[in-house]
């Protein structure tokens, strides 16, 4: 099997064609991904490859098309809702997390909403405080949905198409920063059909003496930072990507610090009831007696992020602050 | 129809309107003795609007509705156990107690729910409609809403969207004056509801809801245009609630005179009248009829009260639904692993 | 001053009046707030005493009349908007988290929006999956809004007054499950304008062996708890009534914890990135070495409400988990 | 007016139009050579709208509208140097360069702010008109929107409380014929989008866009017949955008044809032809202005380049606004310390 090296954009085209080819019931609505070929290019050539039947375009009505995917998925259709970015699914909130995690609960387990809502998600470039919100903490509070965050092309192809399969609704929040990204990934279908497993962490760095806990944006920022540390400080830090945010793989994470005994997290979103606080309070809760420092975390200031460059730097998560915080956790 | 079948199918219509009635007066009569929880709002007045217009519609045609949904629940063939059983939250409800009175589904009989939050299940209704125009099937969505919905975000972009798309979707505004405390006429600046779909472009009807025939025959004839060439429809349905809008509601924003009034265009009475005019129903049939149904309706209450509770160890149970078994994950694979997809 | 004893909602409904009646300027507006004197009846008299200007009927439309709000406030007016129940504001979150508290941000500091969102929050009884949403954690991820929940008539008096008075957006989430509950209150304006501060929590039971954190609905139920617990196993529960969930104040839960070591919180919404995440991180970032044993957390469990009332009682927290999580944490 | 203040206020609705026309080709020249980051949505083609509207209302009438702000502030009597300044996010801009080019707010002209989530900000205007109206003001309040932003949940919701209410709120519908790559025809299943406004009951007219007069003349009159009583205006204004949604956007979805047919109604050209005809106008002073409007457009990017940055130690200053200084918290009293509230 030959990889191939393609972005993260490509890849969840790919995820979206394959899906798209493998079953006459998915089909990709949103703004502007169909004759405009998606805001951000994803859906790249779909319209003229599948129809508009299957690719269509929406008018700016959030909270109507979202609603319109979970009701065909309710009678068997596997949509797939594309929010150009998930801050405007705020405005959609009462579909996606009030009717479709519940319709199942509701329905006493006759119904459910097999359905995908993705879209790029948290911190872009200069936007201004309506428009990089990241979402992850806000969705996972429900129950009842699936919600993970590819960092690599390969998760963002494999767990995009995983979600598509899955009969819960899942959330794929994409990485906006990450779109021109590149990494290898098995070839396309029919030759390989990727299916990431949603729930399972990646280790994508080993190390011993401090666990950073990534996801999405701060990943490559983390990795980056893992070999900073190293270099200037001889500090063995493993990187884990989280990759699904719910499920969480709590093994994975719990065998790392159970190891390092030092945790950083490092979240792309604001730090009040992010999934930061939920991590320190799940390692602390099953391993209390492991942890021999404090776990530190590196989000969003609580601020709302300001058009000026450099104050959205200052405000942001980044590799420098994750640098700070290890060193400062580990002593050094 | 032959006249033996269409006598049966009237007295149906009469016999429907007449089992949500005595369903709901026994719930209410439930919820004051307090075995019921939680909210239940009465669907008593409006009978003939669920009864008429799931005669006029096939029983493949997906029904969705708010929260005031026994009436369309009963119409649509559940029975009066299942329902008296899930305002009890007992196992055997037709949401198996999970629901309540605001979440009857039936997925058997394309009862596509009850729905609690103002709106939000007309963009579902829409999805239905879009789904079955994606298959190229005929089938209808009727979609139910209050008075008081039609003033909500999810109403408007859910009719811009069927509009535009010509979703095979009816909605039918049950115009019942009110919601809670508020006189439509509160709550929006138009002369008439039914002009609301001119915003939409979309072809807009009134009928008379305690009319159960001319409901009957105003679904038929849109049902039957929409299966020929998908299009939506608004159709504004007048009628009235009796009763307070939920068991906690004393409704003094009205006056006992405007209740007699309306109360005097009952469904039934009017129906039963015209029947026994017409020849179709005799006075013993009547009484025959009512006493069924209201036995059916003490006897759901038995049902519902010797029916088990959902177990405990269910709690978790309908929060996921388990993976499709054609879903295979890979483990990342060790070239794979190998990648340093981030150059450090 | 003779203290009075009067219920949780009449508390409500006297701040409502004083603050009417002090400032032409404030008005509520809300569905039924005014012809049917509110779906709880805390607008009781309102209108009569008020007028038809200052106390507003709204369509059913949240989003539109928070956003009538924010607009109102951005020019001077005080609004007070009233959700019929918070899982309403679902429909309105982009209002109420994306414009109301990044106005001031986006304006350069020229606008901000004195607005008070109100009504029940949270936990109510069997009124099923859609419903009952606790959202002080969901919105205490957005910087620049406020977020009190009252457990007390005293608090729910002066907490909304205080709102009111606050030049930034505050949600005061009420507990519709208190309403009736009553409590000694001073007496009304002229006499005395009760002010609660906000971002002060209160020591609502003093104990030496552990402190249980709780707000709105889980305060009786842990002062409950920590009453039995010392009966029976003569454990010392310091019960801490947040009161303000943002600012939160952190020195007296670390003062309290620095005296009793160990740590169950009780809130009232989901455990997923809720408000005990993120005292538990809070809490051992700043004094880990405090800490005896695990932060313990009773929350909901992770399932959408169900209706069944014996279901319902065993997802939401009560008084029995509460008293197992403390023995646990004191290993009793 | 006498007949040199009406050429004065004529001269200024060219000037104003060829003022955002030259700013904003100076944005786009920034922006290209990166010394803008994030959106930049050029109005481009639109300036009659804003231009004219602004003529037609009063100073302490309120704007507000959504991203595609630039024509409405500098028509407001916002100056470049602080519009140019903001986008370069500098601490001179007119939101202390903390709002960016979707953002421009401006107190003292009663700029209620650009507005980046489509549809968001209508309600807030209608908050506006509810304000003036609840202080008895004279005041108007004009509201801009995209053709886009007539399917979204909030715009429904707001015309609907504004006709009810009868607030006194202009709703301008600039429908420059897309939304993004989206024709109008693809997201709604109207007509002419003035038909929107039979939902709401709402006194509906078409203007043309292009002509900065009309526009002028129209919104004049609306002002003043709502000054004397209060009411809600839909108003489709007829328009067309040259440039793409934004930067990003090459605008594929449109014919070169087509855009140079809307280029031969441009409102600059049309408009200094007319003045000229009507003598007005002389070609040598409209050079002199498009001179001077360049200059100043020039001026401003040295004027932002040179500003200040916001400082750093401001980051948290504009998050939480300060206690107001009659608020006086006062501490839980002994007498009330000692209750026990739960019985505990
Ligand atoms: C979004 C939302 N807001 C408010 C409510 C509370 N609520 C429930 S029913 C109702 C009145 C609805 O009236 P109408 O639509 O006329 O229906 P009816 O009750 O008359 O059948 C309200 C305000 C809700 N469930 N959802
Ligand atoms: C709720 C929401 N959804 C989507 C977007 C992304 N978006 C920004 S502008 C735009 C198109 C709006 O078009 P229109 O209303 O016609 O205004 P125009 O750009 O033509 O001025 C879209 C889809 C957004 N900002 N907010
Ligand atoms: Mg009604
Ligand atoms: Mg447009």
């Amino acid at each position: 099997m030959t990889l191939r090296e393609i972005t993260y954009r490509q890849a969840l085209n790919e995820a979206l064609a394959e899906e798209l080819e493998r079953d006459q019931n998915v089909f990709l609505m949103g703004e502007e991904v169909a004759q405009y070929n998606g805001a951000y290019k994803i859906s790249q050539g779909l319209l003229e490859r599948f129809g508009p039947k299957r690719v269509i375009d929406a008018p700016i009505a959030e909270a109507g098309f979202a609603g319109i995917g979970i009701g065909a998925a309710m009678v068997g259709l596997r949509p797939i809702v594309e929010f150009m970015t998930f801050s405007f699914s705020l405005v959609a909130f009462d579909q996606v997390a009030n009717n479709a995690p519940n319709i199942m609960t509701m329905s006493g387990g006759q119904f459910h909403a097999p359905i995908v809502f993705r879209g790029p998600n948290g911190p872009a470039h200069q936007l201004g405080a309506t428009h990089m919100h990241a979402t992850e903490c806000l969705y996972a509070n429900f129950p009842g949905l699936k919600i993970v965050v590819p960092a690599t092309p390969r998760d963002a192809k494999g767990l995009l198409k995983s979600a598509v399969r899955d009969e819960a609704p899942v959330l794929v929040l994409e990485v906006e920063m990450l779109y021109a990204f590149k990494g290898m990934v098995e070839p396309p279908m029919p030759e390989f059909d990727l299916l990431v497993p949603i729930g399972k962490a990646s280790v994508a760095r080993e190390g011993s003496d401090v666990t950073i806990l990534s996801y999405g944006r701060t990943v490559p920022m983390a990795l980056h930072a893992a070999e900073q540390i190293e270099k200037e400080h001889g500090i063995h830090a493993e990187v884990i990507d989280l990759r699904s945010i719910k499920p969480l793989d709590l093994e994975t994470i719990l065998n790392s610090v159970t190891k390092t005994h030092r945790v950083v997290v490092a979240e792309q979103d604001r730090p009040f009831c992010g999934i930061g606080a939920e991590l320190t309070f799940q390692i602390q809760q099953h391993i209390f007696d492991e942890l021999d420092a404090p776990v530190a975390r590196v989000a969003q200031e609580e601020v709302a992020v300001p058009y000026n460059e450099a104050l959205e730097h200052a405000m942001l998560p980044n590799e420098e602050k994750i640098v700070a915080a290890v060193r400062a956790t580990c002593g050094v | 129809m032959d006249k033996s079948q269409k006598k049966r199918s009237e007295l149906k219509l009469l016999y429907d309107m007449l089992a949500i009635r005595r369903f709901e007066e026994k719930a209410q009569q439930q919820y004051q003795m307090q075995k019921i929880g939680g909210f239940l709002h009465l669907y008593i007045g409006q009978e003939a609007v669920a009864v008429g217009s799931v005669a006029g519609c096939r029983p493949e045609d997906y029904l969705i509705t708010a929260y005031r949904d026994h009436g369309h629940a009963l119409a649509r063939g559940m029975g009066m156990n299942e329902c008296m059983a899930e305002i009890f939250g007992k196992a055997t409800g037709c949401s198996k107690g999970l629901g309540g009175s605001m979440h009857y589904f039936d997925k058997k009989n394309n009862m596509m729910g009850g729905h609690a939050i103002v709106g939000g299940h007309i963009p579902l209704a829409a999805g239905l409609g879009f789904a079955s125009k994606y298959r190229g099937e005929d089938r209808v969505t009727l979609c139910y809403m209050g008075d008081g919905a039609i003033n909500i975000g999810s109403f408007h972009e859910a009719l811009n969207m069927a509009g535009l798309w010509k979703l095979p979707v009816i909605f039918v505004c049950e115009n019942n004056q009110f919601a809670m405390g508020t006189a439509a006429g509160r709550s929006n600046p138009l002369k008439e509801i039914v002009d609301r779909g001119a915003g939409y472009a979309m072809p807009s009807l009134v009928m008379d809801g305690m009319d159960v025939r001319a409901v009957r025959d105003t679904i038929g004839d849109v049902c039957a245009k929409i299966r020929k060439s998908p299009e939506p429809y608004w159709i504004e349905c007048r009628t009235y609630r009796y009763r307070g809008h939920s068991m906690s509601d004393p409704a003094t924003y009205r006056t006992k005179e405007e209740l007699e009034k309306h109360k005097k265009d009952d469904p039934i009475t009017n129906f039963s009248t015209t029947l026994l005019k017409e020849g179709v129903l005799t006075e013993e049939e009547y009484k025959k009829m009512d006493a069924e149904v209201k036995a059916l309706a003490a006897e759901s209450v038995a049902f519902a009260e010797s029916s088990p509770e959902p177990p405990l160890e269910d709690l978790h149970k309908y929060t996921l639904p388990p993976l499709n078994p054609d879903y295979q994950p890979v483990a990342t694979t060790p070239e794979i692993a190998k990648q340093n997809p981030f150059n450090c």
